[in-house]
């Protein structure tokens, strides 16, 4: 029999510790799967972030650094400066990123930095239990939002990938997500141009992986993934929004 | 062989393959793996025809899919 | 004999980076340590290296444990302000068992406080700053030549232990100019970096830079392990400068730039017929606590002299430990404390304690 | 032998090369030397200011705050150093712009008029050099041919053309004292 | 007497700041604190007061440091890694001389570490952390109860001497349910806020919140203020436990949740017939230098408990000044040490110390 | 005679600190006009930064914080949720506010956090003599960029403007410059409107200066105002970007 | 009087609840009390566990590391408990779950079918009650009576409508021991 | 009373509104103030015209302006 789907071989034959359903999970298969086509085991360097991610190290078969919260691109920057013929990519959440890490993932994608940066936005602080995140949408509860985000109170949601697109050393910069079987091969295609473009060297790689936190959120995996379609994809609109053939400068 | 193969100990029974499988031809099973979950199980091969989808959704590197 | 030249605190300790080996510098622009990174800007592509202003100093230390991580010898540098935002980074390094150097070159503070020199920095250097259980080493040098010579073993020394070491200058340091020789240290036996994540290549297995360890029991054996290489730093690298100890009623204790005024002080001292000496701590951690007690063996009091409001004098104390009173003598806010100030503190003490 | 000194000015006078000439002769003397700047925003526009130590002893704090000679090129530098000068010390201003003239009687007194003597020379550029050589002629810390020869390492090379030209105001402000 | 409640130590704390007054605070989740602020979110707007997630805990402290410029209330919370990036934050607050609250659930380290709680930012908080010549008051508690109490007195406290307060818990104190009852704190007169910037009406002169003094001596004068401040705080805050004290050969010294597992030690020893006394700091800074000078003047040995590998015994070590051996048990990165190996410790010390 | 030009009242009659022809002066002016004109001198609570205007609470009238390197605006936060009916501005330069502390920018943004920044981008690091900044022009020299800034190195110059103006919260942003009569008369406007956009509880409001630094730039003070319509502005558009009226969502 | 007990068991199977309740109690009968659970990320999915302490001295650790009694709610809190009880102690297990038997013979074990006494009595969510049950009635360590005041503390008013169906599990749990 | 008026000790000699003057009325005066510079004068009352341009560039809030 022909093999249709095959567990990619830079992921470890481990089990995670991501709750049942968590879309992390794919993120991981995918990256791993980018690994594998490109060829680029040996050479990739990840870094992990603070958050429910924070354990990748334990899945990836490749090299790794943890980096302190919100730090990954920074670190990643380090390592890519040192090491400029590897192959860098920061694994992040939406708390890790664009909250505390808000300064350094600007910075880097100013510098044009040629490192790949997974971004997953679950719009929740999944690790520490629920709390509020920058892309929490207004109405969302969270536990330090108990009556629903509040527009008045702390604003609307960050679209990262919108603002990271004004900046011209953001060479690819893309929105997918992870609510069904058609959007999960777009979010492969993506994720997959985004390291082509560090391998070309032509700047700093985003893809925004609109996730689902069932535990947080409160829902099945399923319902979550429809939330996440009905809810997030209307604010969060999907697409690529830089590409290196586009809109570099 | 079949044409879907579950690592049923890493399963966490999420139910995602059940629900994104086009023909349905996945369910969770009675029974419960070491780590407590019911696993997903295939039930109708018949059906099944190894599109790849339940694969793809699961979180969990569970499923390899083969096609005859 | 090297050519013995002019050079500013600054460069000449961005110069012996560069001779150490330091290939990678990132670090933020604050006065008074900017002609170190204005002086890697220009040096650093010279010998293929690579100097990068970050956007921060919470993201400098955090490139400097990225490059850190890949066994690169790369290096910070800032002032108080700075160094206070790159703690949680240098907790993180310490954790993760990283090699790097770090420069303080200290003003006063709290705060946004003053740009002029200061001591007051100690007690984070040696002690607080980040949250947990670690050291680093940290040397206080008192001239641009020991400077010069104290960055050229540094690197080795980190790579050694395994830690991040720092340089605590001060604003004189950094800006005054005096001659230097660049001399190469004593070569060390280095451990191999196989740890350093480079990529997984040749079939080796994956590497990791970590400093998580969820389990309590890990931890605990994983701190145990860092504090066991402080141990032997404490064995193998103090050092410690002792004048005219020997036969002295009264030692002043100071290191750095107050050394340097401590020194004239012995000298006034000694010539008005006072025997006075003087311990200069050239690690401030590990510090020399055994040096300490020996001359307190004998000592008949201690003065020390810092440009804080007294945080080394803590460490004395606990050196000393009760064999002699440890008095104290501080300025605070840039201001350098003159000989004459301490010389009158230096009367004072004999008055009381010697001739009683 | 040991020589405390501070050089004031306002930005362009110079100051900080009269300074680093004497530590770089010093040096070569076999002294230990050291020369520290002030530093920091405070330098912007206002006057800037230089300590020089010169000694056989290793020398303790590089910032001079009772300096035993001064070197002052205008008045807020006057006003500012002149009390700070130790009994017995020298004092060298800059008389061509200076309005007024020290007050103390208990330190030497030189004038130069620094400004005007450079004109003369035919170079706004060389005026602290007259100044120094007058500091050296009374003083003699460090011998004219020491400072020529630092002249090669402090001056940049595409400026060693103005060397001669140097060693001339040099020159004419020793001639003041003699 | 009022109710007693069973309450979480993160719930209880937050609802004391709310009875104190507290109505502002600026705050960034990090386990295992996250009660803390999630309390706040659904209870400050109860009584009108203002509950926001910042985006860092950088940006978190400068917003407390806003607050407290304009005269408010205000406190913050965190854990280890999240306190070490507040440092050049609190620096600025204690430069500013403004008042506020601090708590840190103290987790291991270093670096990211782990969890669990631990005592190894005792140095952090009382001499390091930021740069610069300053103090903090730190409280320790032991139970919720008491970290009820600490906290509903620490903002008058704060207020009275404008300095930050630091409430030094650890994650289990954040985490266990005690019962507390939540009486009011004797009050205090509390200064004027006269330098609250709220604008300049009715004709007053502006007013400005400001740590910066570049002329060496106004900031050498102004931290001399500061420290005169902290000198009234060493002669009316310091707190301290002491039991059994009169007549221990052995005096444990232990603060917070390592202090309650000393108690029990104590309790057993004393059954065992030996003579173990207890002292336990609740301001560790100010430290009580004297109340430990005093013990040591009768008793025969010291041994220092902590969670950490030693950073309070320095402290111990310098109050004791040779009256008496200092020893020292620690445990680290969230292990919490059993009654079963601090009384093996203590019964070697009585063999080697008491009965010799 | 009629009074045509008077000194603003919201100015303290002293001399300051900056340079001569420094137009961190003429940004003094515009803002103690809007001041003077909107009447608010005694509700004002400004901010300063570190860099060039750290002084600036000498100059002004009203209260000030003195903020850390980059946290305006979360010190102008905590002033405007403790007292709400303040008006709280912030004046930062380029390092300040697009370096260190480009996160709490960005999310003073997202709350719409109702306070007024003025941002005084003179693409350099004034006050530590000279270093690069992330505005600074790719080719131009800096103490830290002693052969020019390199794009490849480190990216092109950050448009603040531009990036903020994607944030549903911020309300008001515009791009101004201090290079002649004509654009000075502009900047006016825009900051009078900065102020007004707070006032109305509009949201977040941010006027970008483009400015020189004669000293560090190594220019006269005319030569300067030209090299800056010459360079900068081409890099940098004037205008205004989000407007109450216009984009908020 | 001093109990240091460890509730463990899956997530919604109500350990928490069975420790505040205890605590509860015996802060009614006026004993020292403390509860903490595990916490972080190790809780997800996992299992979790609290330590109850009440005695009447004062608590040292609220961490129980060697517990007088221990009930377990699933197989791997049998495990990793088990080996940690006292000698002497107590040990209360859900035999509808745990498929092996406890191996300690120097304790005393009670096995409390909670899953299938639940669905007889009609709510999964009582289970932990019928442990409860058994406990006390095993401990005597705070009264039934105080449980039941706890109650309407520990449970939200939203929720207070099943007190009597938890009281009756508590019967239930208790009859075991009789 | 003069179109306008400079408040000569705070000058620094910037020469902008020298630059900027339409009419060319501003010259930099020979003699120094207490700063040091050379301070900005009008120098040609008659041209101006009053327009507070000077008086706007100015960054040093020197200059007042006067229509009669
Ligand atoms: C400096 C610091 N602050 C806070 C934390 C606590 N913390 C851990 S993970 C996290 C946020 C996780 O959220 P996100 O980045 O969205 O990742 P997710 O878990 O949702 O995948 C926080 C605040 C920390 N470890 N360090
Ligand atoms: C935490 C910290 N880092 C660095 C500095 C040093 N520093 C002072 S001002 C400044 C930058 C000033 O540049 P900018 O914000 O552009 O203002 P300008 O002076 O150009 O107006 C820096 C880096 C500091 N004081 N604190
Ligand atoms: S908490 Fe949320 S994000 Fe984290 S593993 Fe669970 S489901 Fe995934
Ligand atoms: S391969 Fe396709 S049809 Fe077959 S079980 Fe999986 S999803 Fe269903
Ligand atoms: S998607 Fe994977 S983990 Fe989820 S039930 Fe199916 S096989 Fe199991
Ligand atoms: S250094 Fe530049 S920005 Fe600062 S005052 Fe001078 S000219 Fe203005
Ligand atoms: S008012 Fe106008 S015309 Fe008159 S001097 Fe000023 S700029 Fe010139
Ligand atoms: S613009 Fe102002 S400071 Fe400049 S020269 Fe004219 S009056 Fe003087
Ligand atoms: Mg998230
Ligand atoms: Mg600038």
């Amino acid at each position: 029999m022909k093999q249709v789907y095959s567990v990619p071989k830079s992921l470890q034959p481990r089990s995670t510790h991501y709750c049942p359903g968590c879309t992390h999970g794919i993120v991981h298969k995918l990256v791993a799967e980018a690994i594998d086509d490109l060829e680029i085991r040996d050479r990739a360097i990840g870094v992990a972030p603070v958050g429910c991610a924070v354990f990748a190290y334990d899945y990836f078969d490749c090299d790794f650094q943890q980096a302190a919260h919100g730090r990954a691109p920074a670190v990643a920057t380090g390592i890519k400066r040192a090491v400029p013929d590897s192959v860098v990519f920061t694994y992040q959440g939406d708390g890790d990123l664009a909250s505390i890490g808000a300064a350094e993932i600007v910075h880097a994608a100013m510098r044009g930095e040629r490192i790949t940066v997974i971004f997953v936005n679950n719009a929740i602080y999944g690790m520490t239990g629920g709390q509020m995140a920058p892309t929490t949408l207004v109405g969302q509860k969270a536990t330090t939002a108990p009556f629903g985000r509040q527009k008045e109170h702390c604003g609307s949601p960050l679209r990262i990938s919108e603002m990271l697109a004004t900046i011209p050393g953001a060479a690819y910069i893309a929105r997918v997500a992870l609510s069904s079987p058609g959007n999960v091969a777009k979010a492969k295609t993506a994720i997959r141009k985004a390291f082509e473009t560090q391998l070309a060297g032509e700047g700093f790689a985003l893809v925004e992986c609109l996730s689902t936190c069932p535990t947080n959120w409160g829902m099945a995996p399923y319902e979550a993934m429809q939330w996440l379609e009905e809810n997030m994809i209307p604010y969060y609109p999907l697409g690529e929004f830089r590409t290196p053939e586009g809109g570099a400068e | 062989m079949t044409k879907v193969v579950f690592d049923e100990e890493k399963c966490k029974g999420c139910g995602l393959c059940v629900q994104f499988c086009p023909k349905k031809a996945i369910i969770m099973a009675e029974r419960i793996n070491t780590k407590g979950y019911h696993p997903a199980v295939l039930a109708d091969e018949e059906n099944c025809i190894s599109c790849g989808i339940c694969a793809r959704m699961c979180p969990d590197a569970v499923i390899e899919v083969f096609k005859p | 004999m090297a050519e013995r030249k002019l050079f500013k605190g600054n460069e000449a300790v961005a110069e012996a980076a560069v001779r150490a080996g330091c290939r990678y510098f990132f670090g933020y622009p604050i006065t008074p340590q900017n002609e170190i990174p204005e002086y890697m800007a220009r040096r650093l592509p010279e010998v293929g290296g690579l100097f990068l202003q970050a956007e921060s100093e919470v993201a400098a230390i955090n490139m400097v444990y990225g490059a850190a991580g890949t066994g690169a010898r790369v290096m910070t540098s800032s002032s108080s302000p700075g160094i206070s935002l790159k703690q949680e980074g240098i907790s993180y390094i310490a954790g993760a068992e990283l090699p790097c150097l770090i420069v303080n070159m200290v003003r006063g503070g709290p705060g946004l406080g003053g740009i002029q020199p200061a001591q007051s920095d100690y007690f984070q250097a040696v002690k607080g700053g980040g949250h947990g259980d670690y050291y680093t080493i940290v040397y206080a040098p008192a001239s641009i030549q020991e400077m010069v010579d104290l960055t050229m073993q540094a690197f080795d020394v980190a790579e050694t232990y395994r830690m991040p070491v720092m340089i605590l200058g001060d604003g004189v340091l950094g800006q005054m100019m005096e001659p230097v020789e660049f001399r190469d240290p004593v070569p060390r036996e280095l451990p191999p970096k196989d740890w350093a994540t480079t990529g997984a290549k040749d079939g080796r297995a994956p590497r990791l830079i970590n400093s998580i360890y969820l389990k309590p029991d890990e931890l605990f054996k994983h701190n145990l392990k860092i504090a066991e290489r402080f141990e032997q730093a404490k064995k193998n690298e103090v050092m410690c400068e002792k004048a005219n100890t020997d036969d002295a009623d009264i030692v002043l204790v100071a290191y750095g730039t107050t050394a340097r005024v401590c020194r004239s002080v012995m000298d006034r001292a000694r010539a008005a017929g006072l025997k006075v000496g003087l311990i200069r701590p050239i690690t401030v951690s590990p510090f020399p606590y055994d040096d300490i007690a020996e001359v307190a063996r004998t000592a008949k009091a201690f003065l020390t002299v810092e440009m804080s409001l007294g945080q080394m004098v803590e460490d004395v104390k606990v050196a000393v430990y009760g064999a002699a009173p440890v008095h104290f003598y501080g300025t605070t806010g840039g201001v350098i404390p003159t000989a004459a100030d301490i010389m009158a503190r230096v009367e004072e003490i004999a008055r009381a304690e010697v001739r009683k | 032998m040991l020589e405390e000194l501070i050089i004031s000015g306002f930005g362009g006078q110079g100051v900080m090369v009269i300074g680093q000439l004497l530590s770089y002769a010093g040096l070569l003397e076999g002294k230990n030397v050291s020369w520290i700047p002030s530093y920091g925003p405070e330098m912007r526009g206002g006057t800037a200011n230089c300590s020089v130590v010169i000694s056989t002893d290793p020398i303790g704090s590089p910032i001079v705050s009772e300096p035993l000679s001064v070197i002052v090129m205008n008045r807020p530098s006057l006003d500012r150093f002149e009390s700070a000068l130790r009994p017995g010390g020298l004092l060298v201003y800059n008389s061509s712009l200076i309005d007024r003239a020290p007050i103390r009687t208990d330190v030497r007194v030189i004038a130069v008029p620094v400004n005007d003597m450079a004109a003369e020379l035919g170079s706004d550029r060389v005026g602290n050099m007259c100044a120094l050589g007058a500091y050296l002629a009374a003083t003699r810390v460090v011998s004219i041919d020491s400072i020529a020869e630092s002249l090669k390492e402090v001056l940049p090379p595409r400026r060693h053309d103005l060397i001669p030209l140097n060693l001339k105001a040099l020159e004419a402000g020793r001639e003041l004292i003699k």
